[in-house]
């Protein structure tokens, strides 16, 4: 018998755990020639803020060792724009939508989760929280705790749609973010987004990126990443989405055996757009190989 | 748009650092037109995850071919492919170009690959127009007689003399303009580096007639997702970014924001 | 003319700015017959405690996507088997010796670098502050600025000779770290460390190192490294060695122009044992291509 | 030792996943002994930063071959090295095997690639002795012909009987003890998996001979500053680490603590 991989993530329920990871899937037309979408666990979208972005200047990503550093900078139709354009495209099919906020401002962020609670179709929120307050000093709320709560709880009050911070991996104690997200309410939490980073050129004596910083993702991050979404399944009883250089059924595998309830693909679309869809086939067949019946057996076993 | 392991059917060095790969890629090879390109995935060279880019240059049947030039670590990898092999690629990718205009006199600029970039387009276009190649030394210029073989007037500048005219290829468009355009309705295809675009786009403007211009942003996805490729287009009074890989690359050179081109 | 590449790090004069990472070079010996060690900018020997050590059990190193994973564990000879056992060859040499210390409470930091202090031929502290404080809570030195602030303090009043606390990478605020380091008395600091993380096997289901987690090296945390070298360079006026991936000329002139006064090669010893004097090599070239007259023009000439 | 930059004169596949790679490299070949190794960096392999270990099987004046096996992603892509191609090795590395003390008699036992890492000795000694080879199947047998060529009495066992005698390696050196060791002061050199050199260890120690045992633990730098290598070794009562990249990876069989290696 063939083994049960669906998964729920803090009630979002998915028929396998392999969900795409923000900003590398569009909004789902740009793949559905390539990808039968309805095979995908979940879709998460590029991030939306309430207003249209227009997002940094070139050159906006760079290749580096086993990696790809980016800096978009966040462009994208708004609010209103993302439900005007894609979501009647996106309601055609039989597929979880995840809509990732992002905001300026704390008061933003709520907005946003507001305007999204009601709107049919969308099947919760993932909060990028690795951008600046601009409106309080410009900290970034996913690497100062205090700011961290403030926005979970405010977009906790504001939705009861499922809720699921994305953490950044750039602190030192992954595991005091994780049971904060639990203790604001949220329903799941993800990670990792990817890791701020930068590229230089020796003969412009410049960053390569207009940004200049960028986010590192792809498999030079996965070890990095294994290791967080270890310690942050470990200090919550909240369902954990690992991400960070999963290319093949493998990776995910691992990321599953170290306690994430599901998975996302990112950079890796860009290269094989079909890396999800394969990776939840083989997730299957590992499990088929192995005897075991569910993925929920699976889920955590490893033996530390 | 389509997926395919394509097998490397033959695969050698033509000319200076230009090499040419053909591939048997039915599924792709059936679908693709003018100005189009695929995305390459090169084997054996893991740590560099990106795919890479490059215009069709022929189609015969399931074979399709690239000419490509080794400017780097991909495309000095991608040499190494012998036949037999298989490699992944993507395509078609983008939006190419158009058909000529009834009653319009085709004119082809081409630098650099947009030599090879153009030759479907040579093919597949009804009317024989007049060609304009033009390069560093005559080692940068490519497929003159594919051109001529089709029927078409081929004009060589090169900056050296090495072959054809000494200059760039806007002295021998300018002169074609100035004594030989009278009675045509022209209409530009252009691929080549960024100075070539926007002298070709200038010539447009001078002489009202349209030029279509393939530009060669960086890029990531290759099918309109990660964002990486955008350019710079007019949006009424303001501006948009618009993504080479989808709504390009092949733009009307009046669209483009020339001086914000990076 | 050929430019003058010498650099001085808090005390310490450099012939070139290139000296090898603590741990990947050995005590000196196990290179000498392939590398001229008077050819290095500096030797940075492997961590020494206050008693022999036997370190970790095996696995101990596995590779990753453009990268390395090491959880050695520290094994060594103590600091009287050190005086014995090497200083006498490294004193034959015409090259700084840097004792890279550690300890497992912030006493033995203390008695390890006082022992140190008076000894001939030693010309500077390096202070791996990536490990556990065994004695309180077992919290890493290194990623709590309070238990950094104490050890560094300790350290500084235990000893006269240069001082260079090394930052751990798996902090949010890097610069935090390095100006605290400056204002407790370091003569200089280095950074980064090799970057936390986790590798675990499908098919064993356990982790795959001994030590469960290890610490990632190699090109893949290079622009990981490059972001926190600039930040700390723009923290602080006392110079910054930087490291983290590098393994060729070009990598190490990165790090030189975001700030970083010397660099440190590490895991690419291990692949081409001569890399470091490559690297020397390779930068006095490009200064000369470039007309340049002296690395300090070079050092921080980044515009950003 | 020393970094040398060697060319690939010969490469083949031999048996089964074995192949033989044969390169110029006159100065790692004018130096190396018996049972000692060299640290490759395979080519077009760059997201695999490590160098790989492999002994050394033969050597002809500056001519230097290993045997490898395909087992993994650096063994797979060595495989696409072709003659004329130049690849960076160290060595040689390690302490190989001692000379045969005087008046001992050479029993060399090997599996897989052991038989490789033993050819060098048998043609080194001057006294030829008697050669267990052991494998899975026949395609696990290497070099016999090479071996009795020399003038070594060579005893194949195999686990399916495809090749010599079915069983395991130790059956026939058993019989040997038993049968044919008599006026024989043995002196046993150990090459193959970890099972192997354990029993091969435990003969030693049971019939009172020395056994030089080459273990291969996964390695780093190869020369003794990373400390991947290390296995336990008697120390006393006690234990210490050793390195198989610089104390070995050639150990006194009586020295390593055998319930500790990994
Ligand atoms: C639509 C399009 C069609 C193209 N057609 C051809 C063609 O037919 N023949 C041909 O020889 N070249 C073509 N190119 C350019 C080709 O894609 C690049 O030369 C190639 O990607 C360089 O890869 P590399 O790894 O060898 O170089 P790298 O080492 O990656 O970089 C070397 C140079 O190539 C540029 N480059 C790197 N990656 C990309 C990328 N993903 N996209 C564009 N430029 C890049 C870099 O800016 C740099 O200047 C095309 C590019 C585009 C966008
Ligand atoms: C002293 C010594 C001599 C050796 N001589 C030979 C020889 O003559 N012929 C031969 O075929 N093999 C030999 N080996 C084994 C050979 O080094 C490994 O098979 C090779 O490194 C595997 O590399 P890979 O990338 O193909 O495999 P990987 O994909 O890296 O791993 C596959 C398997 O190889 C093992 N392995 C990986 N890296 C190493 C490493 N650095 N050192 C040891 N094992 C490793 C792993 O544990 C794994 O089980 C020797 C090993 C040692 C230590
Ligand atoms: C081009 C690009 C754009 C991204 N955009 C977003 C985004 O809008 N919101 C977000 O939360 N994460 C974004 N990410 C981060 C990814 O969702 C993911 O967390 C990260 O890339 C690590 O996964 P990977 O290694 O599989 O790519 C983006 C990543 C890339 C490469
Ligand atoms: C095998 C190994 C052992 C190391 N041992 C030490 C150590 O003893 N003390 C220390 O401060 N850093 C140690 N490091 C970290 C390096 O000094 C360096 O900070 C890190 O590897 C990043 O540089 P790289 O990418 O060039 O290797 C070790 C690294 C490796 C790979
Ligand atoms: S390359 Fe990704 S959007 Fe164009
Ligand atoms: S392999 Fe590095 S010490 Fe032996």
């Amino acid at each position: 018998m063939t083994p049960d991989i669906s998964t729920d993530i803090g009630g979002i329920a998915m028929k396998n755990p392999v969900m795409t990871a923000s900003g590398t899937f569009g909004y789902g037309p740009e793949y559905a020639e390539l990808v039968d979408l309805n095979q995908l666990g979940a879709i998460v979208v590029k991030g939306i803020c309430l207003n249209a972005t227009k997002g940094n200047e070139l050159p906006r990503t760079t290749e580096v060792a086993s990696g790809l550093l980016n800096a978009i900078g966040l462009p994208g139709p708004g609010v209103e724009g993302f439900l005007r354009d894609y979501m009647p495209f996106l309601r055609e099919y039989d597929v979880p939508v995840i809509v990732n906020i992002w905001g300026k401002t704390i008061e933003e962020y709520a907005d946003v989760a507001a305007r999204l609670n009601a709107v049919p179709g969308i099947a919760g929120l993932e909060v990028n929280v690795s951008c600046p307050n601009v409106k309080e000093g410009s900290a970034v709320f996913g690497t100062d705790i205090r700011m961290f709560e403030r926005v979970v709880k405010a977009i906790r009050g504001a939705t009861q749609l499922p809720l699921m911070p994305k953490l950044a991996p750039n602190v030192s104690d992954i595991a005091e973010y994780a049971r904060c997200a639990e203790a604001c309410g949220a329903n799941a939490i993800s990670l990792i987004n990817s890791f701020p980073s930068l590229a230089v050129d020796v003969e412009k004596r410049a960053p390569v990126l207009a940004n200049k910083t960028g986010g590192l993702s792809g498999p030079a991050i996965k070890p990095i990443a294994l290791r967080l979404v270890w310690l942050a399944a470990k200090a919550v009883k909240i369902p954990v989405v690992g991400m960070g250089g999963i290319s093949c059924a493998k990776d995910a595998l691992e990321f599953l055996m170290v306690g994430a309830s599901a998975v996302a693909v990112g950079t890796a679309s860009f290269v094989h757009p079909d890396t999800a869809v394969r990776v939840a086939k083989g997730i299957r067949e590992f499990l088929e190989k192995e005897g075991i019946a569910s993925l929920s057996d699976w889920i955590g076993s490893i033996r530390a | 748009m389509q997926l395919e392991q394509a097998t490397v059917v033959a695969h050698a060095p033509i000319q200076g650092s230009y090499n040419l790969l053909q591939m048997n890629a039915p599924g792709v090879a059936a679908r693709v037109c003018p100005g189009q390109f695929i995305h390459i995935k090169v084997p054996y060279l893991e740590e560099c995850i990106l795919r890479r880019p490059f215009s069709v240059f022929r189609v015969e049947g399931a074979l399709l071919s690239i000419l490509y030039k080794d400017v780097g670590k991909g495309t000095r990898t991608l040499q190494y492919l012998e036949p037999g092999e298989s490699l992944s690629i993507l395509g078609p990718l983008g939006h190419g170009f158009p058909q000529l205009q009834a009653g319009n006199f085709p004119v082809l600029i081409a630098g650099g690959y947009g030599m090879a970039a153009l030759y479907l387009l040579a093919r597949r276009c009804a009317t024989k127009g007049v060609a304009f190649f033009g390069g560093r030394s005559a080692q940068d210029i490519l497929c003159v007689s594919d051109f001529e073989a089709l029927g078409w007037d081929v004009r060589v500048t090169t900056e050296d003399g090495t072959q054809g005219r000494q200059g760039l290829v806007t002295l021998a468009l300018d002169d074609w303009f100035a004594h030989e355009a009278k009675g045509h309705k022209p209409e530009l295809f252009v691929c080549g580096p960024g100075g070539m675009l926007k002298a070709a786009a200038e010539r447009a403007e001078r002489h009202q007639c349209t030029a279509w211009t393939s530009v060669d942003n960086n890029m990531g996805c290759g099918v309109g997702a990660c964002l990486t490729c955008v350019l710079k287009v007019k949006d009424g009074e303001s501006w948009t970014w618009a993504r080479a890989c989808r709504e390009g690359p092949v733009f009307n050179s009046r669209d483009i924001l020339w001086e914000e081109l990076v």
